[in-house]
C-alpha cells in the first residue's frame, strides 16, 4: 500500500511549522490582549450575577477547548490509522495534555463561577459532569501511552480508544443532559445564562479565537517536540546497534 | 484612583472573577513554558546525538519519525 | 526451475521493523509445493519475525508476501486458512484433557463436526505417541509431551503451508525423528514447510536462508 | 460464579454504610444495584483476551477459518453468559435485600438484560486494548468505566420511573439503542486491537 506519507511527512511538517509558530504566536497574543480587555473592561456586569458573569470568558471557551482538542485528537487518530502515518498519531498525543489542563481550567472555573450562585462549589450541571467524564477520557488515552512499549502498537491503540472514546461523547452528553434535566429542574440561572447578552458575546468569541490560537500554537511546539523525540530515540537505538 | 479600587472589586465578586483568571493565566503559561523548554532540549538532545553519530560513523543515514 | 509454480508462496525483498530497530531488510525467499526452507540465524537475528510476518501477523515494513501470486496483504482471511503456524508457545489450555484440546482446535479449524474428526484425532494422538495419555489434563504433560499435542494439530487438520518456529525444542530424539518423518510425508503430499531451527533437521535437500550476520544464501 | 459473590457482597455493604433504614434503601436501591453490576461486569474483562495471549490461543484464533470480528463477538457472548447473565438472575434477589417496592422487579429484569450485554461489549473493546499491558487491569477499569456511564443512567432512569409509575420504557428504549450501537461496532473495534497483540 502506498505510505509515502510516512516519509516525506515528518521533514515537511518541521520546516512548515517552524515558519507558522512566531505567526500563530503573534496572532494569539493580539486576540488574547483584545480578548481580556473586552472581557474585563468592556462587557457591562450581568444584571443578575454581576461582575461573576466575567468568569465565563474564561469558563466557556476552555470547555469549548477541551471538547475541540478531543474532536481533533479523533480526527488525527481516524487518520494515522487509515493511512498510517505516524505524524497522526504523534499529533493526538501531542494534543492530548493540552485537552486535559483545558478540561481541569473548565472544571475550575466552572466551580469558581458557580459557587457565588448556589453556594456550593460542586455542581452537578450536566455540563459540568460531562467535562468531568470527559477529562477521564483524556487519562485513558494518556495512560494506553505510556503503558505499552512499542511505539507502533502504543500509537495504534490509543488511536482506537480515541475513536471508540470518540463514539462514547455524544452518548455520555445526551444521557447526561437527560439525567440532570430529571434530577434538577431547569435552573434560571444555567451557567451560560438565559441567554447570552449580545454584548458578551463579542468578547466570548474574541476569546475562543484567542484560546483556539494558544492550541494551535502549543500543538506545534509539543508535536515538533514528539516528532525529535522520536528521531532522537532511532537515534539512540542506532548507535547502541551500530 | 477611586474607579481602580472600585474595578478591582469586581462588584464584590473579586474573590471569584480574578482567581478564575490567574489560574487559567498560570495553567495556560505554564503549559506553554513547560512545552517549549521541552522542545529546546530534545532540539539539544538531538544535536548531540547527531555530533556524537556523525564522528562515529561516516554514513550518516536519514531517519524519519 | 520448473513451470513457474502457481502454489509457491515467495517473499520479495522483505524489511522487517520492530519498534526503530531494523530486524532484517531486502530479503527473498520462494517456497514451491513439496520444499521446505530452512531458517537459521543467531538469536535475535528475526527467525520468529520472519515465521510471523510470513503468517500474516506481522505486516513487512517494506516487500511484499505473495501466495500464489497474489498478495496475502489483499486478503489476509484466505491465507491464514490455508496455513498451520507452531510458535513457541503451544496453545493448550490446562484445564482441557489432552482430547479435549486437539478436538478443539480440530473441530474450530476444520467446522467439520465431531463424528468424522474423532478418527484423525486419534491417528494424530498415536503418530505422536499421546494415545496412552489421551484422557490425562494437559497441565500433568511434561513440556516435551505438551510439544508433541501442538504437533498433533498439524496432522488433526491438513493445511499445505506449515510455518514451525523452532518446532523440536522440549523434543526428545524420538520426537524429533518423528517431527522430521512428519515433514517429509507432508512435503511428498505437495505440502510446503518453512522451519527456524537451530543445530540439525535432517530434511532431506531443502533450501536455508540464514538471518543475522552474513547475507542470506539460498 | 465469583462474580455472582462479589456483586451480592457489594451490594450488602451498601446498607452497612448507608444505614438500614428501608426508606433510604428503597430511594438508592437501583443506583446501588447497578453501580455494583458495572464493577461485577468489569472484574471478569481482563482474563477474556490475556489467558489466549499469554498461551499462544490467540495466534491459532486468527488462524481459523471464521474473522476475527466473530472472535471477538463470541468472546463477549462468551463475557455475558459468565457475568451478564448470572448478574440478572440474581438481581431480584438483591432487590429484596434493598427493598425494593414490588412493582419495580420487571423492569429491573429487563433493564438488566438490555443492559448487561453493552457492559460486555464495550468491556471486551477495553480488554483487546489492555492486553500484554502489565498491570493492565487498573488501566482498563480507567478505559472502560466512563464508556459506561450512559448504561448506569438509562439502567437506574428505568428503575425508578417504573417505581414512579411511569413505565421505564423509554429507557428502555435508549438501552437497545446503545446496545444496537455497541453490537456490531465492539466486535469490530476489539478484532482491530486484537490484531495489534498478533505482531
Amino acid at each position: 500500500m502506498v505510505n509515502w506519507h510516512r516519509l516525506a511527512n515528518p521533514k515537511l511538517f518541521l520546516t512548515w511549522s517552524r515558519r507558522v509558530l512566531p505567526w500563530a504566536a503573534v496572532i494569539t497574543a493580539l486576540l488574547l490582549a483584545v480578548g481580556l480587555y473586552l472581557s474585563l473592561f468592556v462587557a457591562p456586569p450581568d444584571y443578575q450575577q454581576g461582575d461573576t458573569v466575567r468568569i465565563m470568558f474564561v469558563h466557556v471557551p476552555s470547555a469549548w477547548m477541551a471538547l475541540f482538542t478531543y474532536t481533533v485528537m479523533a480526527g488525527a487518530s481516524a487518520a494515522g490509522l487509515i493511512w498510517k502515518s505516524p505524524l497522526s498519531h504523534l499529533t493526538a498525543k501531542a494534543a492530548a495534555p493540552i485537552g486535559a489542563s483545558f478540561t481541569l481550567l473548565a472544571l475550575a472555573t466552572g466551580a469558581l463561577w458557580g459557587q457565588p450562585m448556589w453556594g456550593t462549589w460542586w455542581v452537578w450541571d450536566a455540563r459540568l459532569t460531562s467535562v468531568l467524564i470527559l477529562f477521564f477520557l483524556y487519562l485513558g488515552y494518556m495512560a494506553i501511552w505510556q503503558a505499552i512499549d512499542d511505539y507502533t502498537r502504543a500509537a495504534k491503540s490509543a488511536a482506537i480508544l480515541a475513536l471508540v472514546g470518540f463514539v462514547n461523547v455524544p452518548i455520555i452528553k445526551f444521557s447526561v443532559d437527560w439525567w440532570n434535566t430529571l434530577h434538577q429542574p431547569a435552573s434560571v440561572l444555567r451557567l451560560d445564562g438565559p441567554s447570552i447578552h449580545p454584548t458578551l458575546l463579542t468578547p466570548l468569541f474574541v476569546m475562543i479565537a484567542a484560546f483556539t490560537g494558544y492550541f494551535i500554537v502549543l500543538l506545534l511546539i509539543r508535536l515538533e517536540r514528539e516528532i525529535l523525540a522520536r528521531q532522537a530515540q532511532t537515534l539512540r537505538r542506532a548507535q547502541a546497534r551500530g | 484612583m477611586e474607579s481602580a479600587v472600585q474595578f478591582l472589586d469586581m462588584g464584590g465578586y473579586a474573590l471569584f472573577v480574578w482567581p478564575a483568571f490567574i489560574m487559567v493565566a498560570i495553567v495556560m503559561t505554564a503549559l506553554l513554558i513547560w512545552s517549549w523548554r521541552d522542545l529546546r532540549r530534545e532540539r539539544q538532545t538531538l544535536e548531540l546525538l547527531a555530533e556524537r553519530r556523525g564522528s562515529g560513523e561516516t554514513a550518516g543515514t536519514g531517519n524519519d519519525a | 526451475m520448473r513451470a513457474p509454480a502457481t502454489l509457491s508462496f515467495t517473499g520479495k525483498n522483505l524489511t522487517c521493523t520492530r519498534g526503530d530497530t531494523t530486524v532484517f531488510t531486502d530479503l527473498d525467499f520462494d517456497v514451491d509445493p513439496g520444499e521446505a526452507l530452512i531458517v537459521r540465524g543467531v538469536n535475535g537475528s528475526g527467525k520468529s519475525s520472519l515465521l510471523r510476518m510470513a503468517a500474516g501477523f506481522l505486516a513487512p515494513t517494506e516487500g511484499e508476501l505473495r501466495r500464489e501470486g497474489d498478495l496475502i496483504a489483499k486478503d489476509p482471511e484466505n491465507h491464514f486458512t490455508r496455513l498451520h503456524y507452531l510458535g513457541h508457545l503451544n496453545a493448550l489450555k490446562p484445564a482441557f484433557t489432552v482430547l479435549e484440546n486437539l478436538e478443539f482446535w480440530r473441530r474450530l479449524f476444520s467446522g467439520s463436526t465431531r463424528s468424522t474428526g474423532i478418527k484423525t484425532d486419534a491417528r494424530a494422538l498415536d503418530r505422536l505417541g499421546l494415545s496412552a495419555i489421551a484422557d490425562m489434563p494437559t497441565h500433568y504433560l511434561s513440556a516435551g509431551q505438551r510439544r508433541r499435542l501442538a504437533l498433533a494439530r498439524l496432522l488433526a487438520v491438513a493445511r499445505p503451508l506449515w510455518l514451525l518456529d523452532e518446532p523440536t525444542s522440549s523434543l526428545d530424539d524420538a520426537g524429533s525423528e518423528t517431527l522430521v518423518q512428519l515433514i517429509s510425508e507432508h512435503l511428498s503430499t505437495g505440502g510446503m514447510v518453512i522451519a527456524a531451527v537451530h543445530g540439525e533437521l535432517a530434511v532431506p535437500d531443502c533450501k536455508t536462508i540464514v538471518l543475522g550476520s552474513e547475507p542470506p544464501v539460498s | 460464579m465469583l462474580v455472582v459473590v462479589f456483586f451480592v457482597l457489594t451490594v450488602t455493604l451498601f446498607p452497612l454504610g448507608v444505614g438500614p433504614e428501608a426508606s433510604v434503601l428503597r430511594r438508592i436501591a437501583p443506583g446501588v444495584i447497578w453501580v455494583s453490576a458495572l464493577l461485577a461486569a468489569m472484574l471478569s474483562l481482563d482474563r477474556l483476551f490475556q489467558v489466549d495471549f499469554e498461551d499462544g490461543s490467540l495466534d491459532q484464533l486468527a488462524l481459523a477459518p471464521l474473522p476475527l470480528e466473530l472472535v471477538a463477538a463470541a468472546k463477549c457472548l462468551a463475557h455475558w453468559l459468565s457475568t451478564g447473565l448470572p448478574l440478572l438472575v440474581i438481581s431480584p434477589l438483591l432487590g429484596i435485600l434493598l427493598n425494593l417496592s414490588g412493582e419495580a422487579y420487571g423492569t429491573l429484569l429487563l433493564a438488566m438484560a438490555i443492559g448487561t450485554p453493552s457492559l460486555s461489549l464495550v468491556g471486551a473493546i477495553g480488554a483487546a486494548l489492555t492486553v500484554g499491558i502489565r498491570r493492565g487491569g487498573v488501566l482498563l477499569s480507567l478505559l472502560v468505566l466512563p464508556l459506561y456511564i450512559p448504561v448506569l443512567i438509562f439502567g437506574v432512569g428505568a428503575i425508578d420511573a417504573a417505581l414512579v409509575g411511569l413505565g421505564g420504557n423509554a429507557h428502555l428504549l435508549v438501552l437497545a439503542a446503545i446496545l444496537l450501537i455497541a453490537l456490531p461496532l465492539a466486535p469490530w473495534a476489539v478484532a482491530g486491537a486484537l490484531r495489534l497483540n498478533l505482531e
